[in-house]
């Protein structure tokens, strides 16, 4: 019963379309049970998981490599499919009115639709290759969305941006997989994390952890890959919400949460971790204080809970794994919401600029009350789902195993970072709804959107303060499950609200303290100028790119520089060094130097005269000189031909001789009459040696090969044959007709051919363009559009 | 003996002759055009189908046995190729009918056609060195015709660029095949091979295998033999850019794999990592090449060169298993290659140029016409489930498997500017907005989407319907590198020696 | 024999190499001429031995004469030559066409396919 | 169906009236020519059909009569050269490829390889054996005479070449770069 989940979603994307012709935002949540159903059924395989097993299906694809389609549903799947099919609903739901006015509705949540079903995919993968599988389709599909707004630069970059940084990662992801595999000697989920012990000691091992964690880190937008995520903030704000906070950037959580059993417990796994995921997370929380588009806000902070997620999986310990399981479903509750908040925030005051809004409470209190909610999440305020999310972060970071050092730069880390927290969510809420209406939003009619917009932000946020007041337990049992697949041990969990007064909670209290003593201060930090350029990834990455451009543009011309003796001159080269070099190592010893005594004297003439026909071709000052020097050399092979014994290639030599000096002095009449010395003497000399260099070699080859006695040749065969079976004397013609008539066949094709190509070329003369005229813009192009509603 | 084996070759060299004949009605010549490719793609699959279990199926020319007359061979390789050959050409004749002016049909152009198919067939089938030089000239000389017929300046430079490189590299074919028969004595392949595992020289052998590497990876346009591709590629009319991509350098690459699978197999230890070293260059540089251009079917072909690095890397992995590996990676490549040429060329088609700072718009103008190419880059780009992940991924697994840990690198870094520069022809000609009217441009008309869609729908079929293509091609790797499997169903079981020495009493 | 063969091989595949190198398109038809005889006398070498006088017929007493040359050869350079010929023929008229179209002999004018 | 519109062909004005005038007006060389035509074309039909059993054969044959042809051309022109066989000389060559190419196929009808040999029992007279294979070699003569043949009359028939254009000065040769 699992691939049918994935595969409901894939195919409702096209369904999605039908958006296009109807009511958009009854057909969007119309589309929207689908997830709803997934969600359901999902859930209706809940029991056994939380009874201990697990939900195997496997659909063989391409058994030879290894990859098969199987799916495998276990705490961690669990938790992960139902955030992404019950956030999905409310999504896909939130979309229809976002977009109402929007005539690719249809196209976009098709999009949503295939992405869900790859990471549905992706996180029932069973099969390290099935994950992979799914994996680079969340990012194509994200790709997509992120350029949904194409007739924008801005969106295209953006989109560039996050697919090259991701794909770039899921490459090392899959060479990775791959050595994972021939390390375990199978590439299901299952034997690996069966193997652990001889996962770690392998040879491969760190090579195949670096790149898997290249993989996840771009993924989940890890420093110093961090810097596509903002950038991915063009998409439309429900994919934004989905995608770009919920889900897909924790699919390198989740890959490095599934093989933190068989990969984690050395210094190499744990402490990468730890300390990449600390840095990230402080690092963001930081850099969030400062923004003032409300997404880009959103998108630090988003970052910055990765960051955390990365770390506590480096922690590791029990509350490592339990705080990773909760903090993922704490994290996607309240930051879901929060993204459809600023879209509703955007949608209705037409801008999410910190600097243009204010004093929306009077217009928009149900929105205010829902934001007031998640931001309490958010911060990690007691009561609120967040709160207990942080303590179990902050007791990983207490219990870790990784030495007091690193514990304690957690612990400070994680205080700053939610104090970092609470800054932001106090700017972000008191600069929207808080003080005076702004000028900007003054000009239009402001209100609370439709209550359909706002049950996507207001289920997550309202669950957020009703999880931890009245569901702890059933959210236990599925918590728990989850904190044992990563943990790799069975795991009782209990959440509570209260711990008693420990140390977490003390921390967590003087973080609030601190926050809201730094609140104060928010502003004059806020006002702190930006990064400079050079600090700033994506403008790094925007000048790698050009570098690359240049520096391929480069290459390309010098390789491919335009002139044909150029080419040649390679080509001779290469000759000389494919040839020439394994001849002078192995194959010249082979050469055997027949002296034959009787040598004639005119058979010693007709093979001088042909240096010397060569010499004189070469030194022709006219086309004339040239074409009769060139015949002399096919005369003489010609005479070769008859002295050795070769009559019918003699008679056919000659007979071409003439008929190619006839055709030579037809073209190259239109040739200049005389030749001048083309290129610079030291060109000729270099060209010289090179010709020489060929001259010997090609020499010395049939010097090596004609004096070389290791075979007897077929011909016997033909000449005792000919006149019996193929009842003719002339052996060479019976060949041409019977024994190798097949040869002859071809050959006469290729002079028929040779003829077409002729006609074509003399008889058909297109334009310079063949394809149609060639169109000529005059005007410059427009400065594109600048986008102010996303 | 397989008396009909015969038939891939003589169709279109018959319906090429008959085709010329009756060039002045246009439509019989199309109808022969189109006949002629279904009975060679019938028959590519019928052998496609009976070859992996009954071992390669041979027939002798004019009933000479081997290893005295020609012998043709068919094993997986050769099937799988010919059949693809059919294919290819079926949806450029097709691509051909809508896209073809009078002018360049009046001037024998599906002739031409057809005997470019048939030494490409010709070249697959046969097991005879020199005969296989006849079929290189075949296609060849056909290839010439194509390149340079309209005669527009940028086709006679391009063109002249091509014939001449081309010509070098079939000069030094037949030099080699000169000096293979005159150290090996014969020229039948499966002969040659069981004398050359003799090792009766094998320094001479070393420089041999030299020669031909050297003139089949120009015919396959390997680093730094590739410079008359990108020079020319983008001169001729869509359509015999299309068919060139999908089966000039292919051609080459099936006989790299054949001279070092079959004849000189004991050489691929010495020649190894020297065409790995090749193919990792050529896969980067051919990238790079695509990088830096800024025209659809420029861009294209610098990819052609690269993806020519992935097939060669099969070989240099020197195993039944890399063989395997680029075998699929090589059918992958020749349908969407061609596919995303057709598509590409319609969008210049309409457009005019294939310039990308001209073009832009197509997304909304055109959104079948984007779907395909999107798919067909991702395939390119070997985003799974299509079929280039699956010839990426078994590429990679084999050679991670063989400790080749240096080229998967290349392969798997290189996937990536691939990637990125589908992606730019994306973005310039699709996403981006047009600054002019695209609504004013004509529509693509069905004829020139359909080519296109249909392949990149193939190759959404053989990504989610791998399995048997891999296990296809695991046994034509086998068959193309097991030489006794080759020797045996040409000669007989005590092998081509025997027969000669019998014959010759 | 041989030796003698070879140097005119040699001097065949030098001098054509010199010529292609040239920048003047009639100098290149030249070297692609010369090639091809080179490599039509590298084949004929490459036969069974390189004999005088004995052409491969047989007379009338039905049986070869003793010492004949090797007919293979002879039909494969056969073949090679009049492919040759029409490659030559190709050449030629693509060399004046594009003569024609470039208003120039000077290779070094044709470049600008490869224009980036 | 669709054609996509192209723009009209780059003819050449003088395309339509090909020349035809000798290309060396020599009394020589027309005497010549006209003496050997039908000698060349006698000798050209015997070395084709000796060919199977001495020096010869399909492709000196077709060598030889093509050059008797071009000579006559050269001497009156290519109207010449389509009296004496009122072909058109490339479905010529076209039909000596199908000619060649379909006495390999009687061998397949009876199950056996393409092109396997079948001979009359019994010498015809004046021609010695007949054969499949000697029918080949026909198609071979007939392709051989078309290509040849062809080739030289679409060069003949070239008004850029014939009259001789202008010549212009032979560039100075600079060394530009290697």
């Amino acid at each position: 019963m699992l691939y049918p989940l994935v595969l409901i979603a894939l195919a409702a994307a096209p369904f999605a379309l039908v958006a296009r012709f109807a009511g958009r935002d009854r057909i969007a949540w119309g589309l929207a049970l689908i997830p709803l159903a997934i969600f359901g059924l999902t859930l209706a395989q809940a029991g056994s998981v939380w009874e201990g097993g697990q939900v195997v299906e496997r659909i063989a694809w391409v058994p030879a490599l290894g990859l098969d389609l199987s799916f495998t549903l276990d705490g961690l799947s669990l938790l992960f499919a139902l955030i992404i099919t019950g956030i999905g609903t409310l999504i896909v739901g939130y979309a229809g009115h976002y977009l109402a006015t929007d005539n690719g509705l249809g196209r976009f949540l098709a999009y949503m639709m295939l992405f869900m079903g790859a990471m549905l995919g992706l996180v029932l993968a069973g099969n390290v290759l099935t994950m992979f599988v799914f994996w680079e389709l969340t990012s194509v599909t994200s790709y997509l969305l992120i350029g949904y707004k194409h007739d924008y630069a801005d969106a295209r970059r953006g989109a560039l941006h996050s697919l090259l940084v991701t794909a770039g990662g899921g490459l090392a992801l899959l060479v990775g997989l791959l050595l994972l595999g021939q390390a375990a000697g199978s590439y299901e989920l299952s034997d690996i994390l069966a193997a652990g012990d001889v996962l770690r000691a392998h040879a491969l091992y760190p090579a195949a952890v670096v790149l898997i964690l290249l993989g996840c880190f771009t993924k989940s937008a890890q420093i110093p890959f961090h810097f596509w995520l903002p950038g991915a903030m063009q998409a439309p704000t429900p994919a934004s919400a989905f995608l770009h906070s919920a889900t897909m950037v924790k699919a390198g959580v989740y890959l490095m949460a599934r093989l933190s059993p068989a990969l984690g417990g050395t210094a190499l796994w744990d402490v990468t971790l730890a300390v990449v995921g600390g840095a990230t997370m402080t690092f963001a929380a930081i850099v969030a204080m400062r923004q003032f588009d409300l997404k880009a806000m959103l998108a630090y902070t988003t970052i910055s809970m990765l960051g955390a997620l990365t770390m506590q999986i480096g922690l590791g310990g029990k509350y490592g794994a339990e705080g990773v399981a909760t903090n993922i479903l704490a994290h996607a509750l309240y930051k879901s919401a929060l993204f459809m908040l600023a879209g509703v925030i955007d949608h209705e005051c037409g801008t999410r600029d910190l600097r243009r809004l204010g004093g929306l409470r009077a217009y928009m209190p149900r929105t205010m009350v829902i934001t007031a909610l998640a931001l309490l999440s958010f911060g990690g305020i007691p009561v609120m789902f967040g709160f207990v999310a942080k303590e179990l972060m902050l007791e990983a970071a207490l219990e870790t195993e990784l030495g007091a050092m690193l514990s304690t730069l957690a612990v400070a880390a994680i205080a700053v970072t939610a104090g970092a927290y609470l800054i932001t969510g106090w700017r972000l809420f008191s600069n929207t709804f808080l003080g005076q209406r702004s000028v900007a939003a003054m000009q239009q009619h402001i209100t609370d959107p439709t209550p359909g917009m706002l049950i996507g932000p207001g289920v997550p946020a309202v669950l957020s303060l009703i999880i931890p007041l009245a569901f702890l337990g059933p959210i236990s049992s599925l918590i728990g499950p989850a904190s044992a697949a990563i943990y790799g041990k069975p795991l009782e969990v209990k959440l509570a609200l209260w711990h008693g007064v420990n140390t977490a909670l003390l921390v967590s209290l003087g973080a609030i303290a601190a926050g809201a003593v730094l609140a104060r201060f928010g502003e004059q930090l806020a006002n702190l100028r930006g990064w400079p350029a050079w600090m700033r990834g994506d403008m790094i990455f925007d000048r790698l790119i050009e570098r690359t451009l240049t520096g391929a543009t480069t290459l390309t011309r010098t390789i491919q520089e335009g002139r044909l003796r150029r080419y040649i001159l390679l080509t001779a080269l290469a000759l000389l060094v494919f040839v020439g070099v394994p001849f002078v190592g192995f194959g010249i010893s082979s050469i055997r130097f027949d002296l034959d005594p009787q040598l004639q004297f005119y058979e010693i003439l007709a093979a001088a005269l042909i240096p010397v026909g060569v010499i004189a071709t070469i030194n022709a000052r006219t086309r004339l000189g040239a074409i009769i020097a060139v015949s002399v050399v096919g005369a003489m092979v010609a005479l070769l031909f008859v002295l050795f014994s070769a009559p019918d290639l003699s008679l056919t030599q000659l007979l071409i001789e003439v008929l190619s000096t006839v055709f030579l002095l037809l073209v190259f009449s239109v040739l200049p009459v005389r030749f001048e010395n083309f290129s610079a003497a030291w060109v000729r000399r270099r060209d010289a040696i090179i010709a020489t260099a060929m001259g010997f070699l090609m020499g010395g080859l049939v010097l090596a090969t004609a004096t070389n006695d290791a075979f007897a040749p077929l011909a016997p065969f033909f000449l005792e044959n000919s006149l019996e079976k193929g009842k003719g004397a002339n052996v060479v013609n019976v060949i041409l007709v019977d024994f190798r008539g097949f040869d002859t066949l071809g050959e006469i094709t290729v002079l028929f051919i040779a003829l077409l190509g002729i006609y074509g070329l003399l008889r058909l003369r297109q334009g310079k363009d063949n394809v149609a005229p060639e169109r000529v813009t005059t005007t410059e192009p427009a400065a594109e559009p600048v986008d102010t509603k996303r | 003996m397989v008396f009909h084996l015969f038939i891939p070759i003589i169709t279109p060299m018959i319906g090429g002759a008959l085709a010329v004949l009756f060039n002045q009605q246009r439509l019989v010549a199309r109808a022969i055009a189109l006949i002629s490719v279904l009975i060679n793609l019938g028959y590519g699959l019928w052998l496609m189908s009976v070859v992996p279990a009954t071992g390669p199926l041979v027939a002798q020319a004019s009933g000479w046995f081997a290893p005295f007359g020609i012998s043709l061979v068919v094993d997986g390789m050769s099937a799988l190729m010919v059949m693809l050959a059919a294919l290819l050409m079926l949806t450029t004749i097709i691509y051909s009918f809508y896209s073809i002016d009078e002018q360049r049909e009046d001037h024998f152009y599906y002739p031409l056609l057809l005997l470019l198919l048939l030494g490409v067939s010709g070249a697959f089938l046969t097991g005879d060195l020199f005969n296989l030089y006849v079929w290189f000239e075949v296609l060849l000389v056909a290839s010439f015709g194509l390149i340079t017929l309209g005669g527009s300046r940028d086709q006679l430079e391009g063109g002249l660029k091509y014939v001449v490189l081309n010509l070098l590299g079939s000069t030094a074919f037949l030099a080699g095949c000169g000096l293979v028969y005159g150290f090996a004595g014969t020229l039948n392949m499966a002969h040659i091979a069981e004398r050359m595992a003799t090792l009766a020289n094998p320094g001479l052998q070393t420089v041999l295998a030299g020669i031909l590497l050297f003139a089949f990876g120009s015919k396959a346009a390997i680093v730094p033999l590739f410079f008359w591709l990108p020079s020319s590629y983008h001169t001729p009319p869509v359509a015999v850019t299309a068919i060139f991509s999908g089966l000039m350098t292919k051609v080459g690459v099936y006989a790299l794999y054949r001279t070092f699978g079959l004849l000189f197999q004991n050489e691929l230890a010495t020649y190894g990592p020297w065409i790995l070293l090749l193919a990792g260059l050529t896969m980067v540089i051919g990238v790079l090449g695509a990088v830096a251009q800024m025209n659809v079917r420029r861009i294209l072909s610098f990819h052609i060169i690269s993806q020519i690095g992935y097939s060669v890397m099969g070989l240099g992995l020197a195993s039944a298993a890399g063989l395997a590996a680029g075998l699929v990676f090589t059918a992958h490549v020749m349908i969407v290659k061609m596919a995303l040429f057709f598509i590409g060329g319609a969008a210049e088609q309409i457009y005019g140029t294939g310039d990308l700072k001209k073009m832009g718009g197509l997304a909304r103008r055109e959104p079948l016409l984007a779907l395909f190419w999107f798919l067909g880059i991702l395939s390119l780009a070997g985003i799974p489930p299509l079929s280039g992940f699956i010839g990426k991924l078994i590429l990679l697994q084999v050679g991670v498997s063989q400790q080749a840990y240096l080229i998967t690198a290349v392969a798997a870094g290189t996937s990536i500017l691939t990637f990125f520069s589908m992606l730019k022809i994306w973005n310039e000609v699709f996403w981006k907005k047009s600054y002019d009217d695209v609504n004013r441009l004509p529509r693509v008309p069905f004829g020139l989407l359909a080519p296109g869609a249909a392949l990149v729908i193939l190759s959404v079929a053989l990504g989610l319907l791998a399995g048997p293509l891999v296990d296809y091609n695991a046994i034509a790797g086998q068959q193309a590198f097991d030489r006794n499997v080759y020797i045996t169903a040409v000669c007989g079981a005590d092998g081509c020696e025997a027969v000669y020495r019998a014959a010759l009493k | 024999m041989i030796i003698l063969l070879a140097i005119a091989i040699g001097a065949l595949f030098g001098g054509a190499t010199y010529l292609v190198l040239r920048r003047s398109v009639v100098k290149l038809i030249l070297g692609l001429i010369l090639l091809s005889h080179g490599v039509n006398l590298l084949i004929f070498t490459m036969g069974d031995g390189v004999r005088r006088g004995a052409p491969p017929l047989i007379d009338a007493s039905g049986q070869p004469p003793a010492g004949v040359a090797d007919p293979l050869v002879q039909a494969l350079i056969l073949t090679a030559i009049v492919i040759s010929f029409g490659f030559t023929a190709f050449v030629l008229a693509l060399a004046y066409r594009s003569n024609q179209a470039a208003g120039s002999d000077d290779l070094d004018d044709l470049s600008t396919t490869d224009r980036l | 169906m669709h054609r996509n519109e192209l723009p009209p062909p780059n003819r050449l004005p003088s395309r339509s009236t090909p020349r035809d005038s000798a290309l060396y007006d020599s009394l020589i060389l027309r005497t010549v020519s006209r003496l050997m035509m039908p000698l060349l074309l006698l000798l050209s039909i015997y070395m084709l059909l000796r060919g199977h059993n001495l020096p010869g054969g399909g492709f000196i044959g077709g060598l030889l009569a093509a050059s008797a042809i071009i000579l006559q051309m050269v001497a009156f022109g290519p109207k010449t050269a389509r009296r004496i066989l009122p072909v058109n000389y490339l479905l010529l060559a076209a039909f000596g490829v199908f000619f060649g190419a379909i006495w390999g196929l009687p061998a397949m009808v009876a199950g056996l390889p393409y092109m396997q040999a079948f001979w009359l029992p019994e010498p015809i007279p004046g021609v010695g054996k007949l054969g499949t294979p000697v029918l080949f070699d026909i198609g071979v003569y007939l392709t051989v005479i078309g290509v040849t043949t062809k080739i030289a009359l679409l060069l003949v028939e070239e008004p850029i070449l014939f009259p001789l254009p202008a010549m212009k000065p032979s560039p100075v040769e600079t060394e530009d770069g290697v």
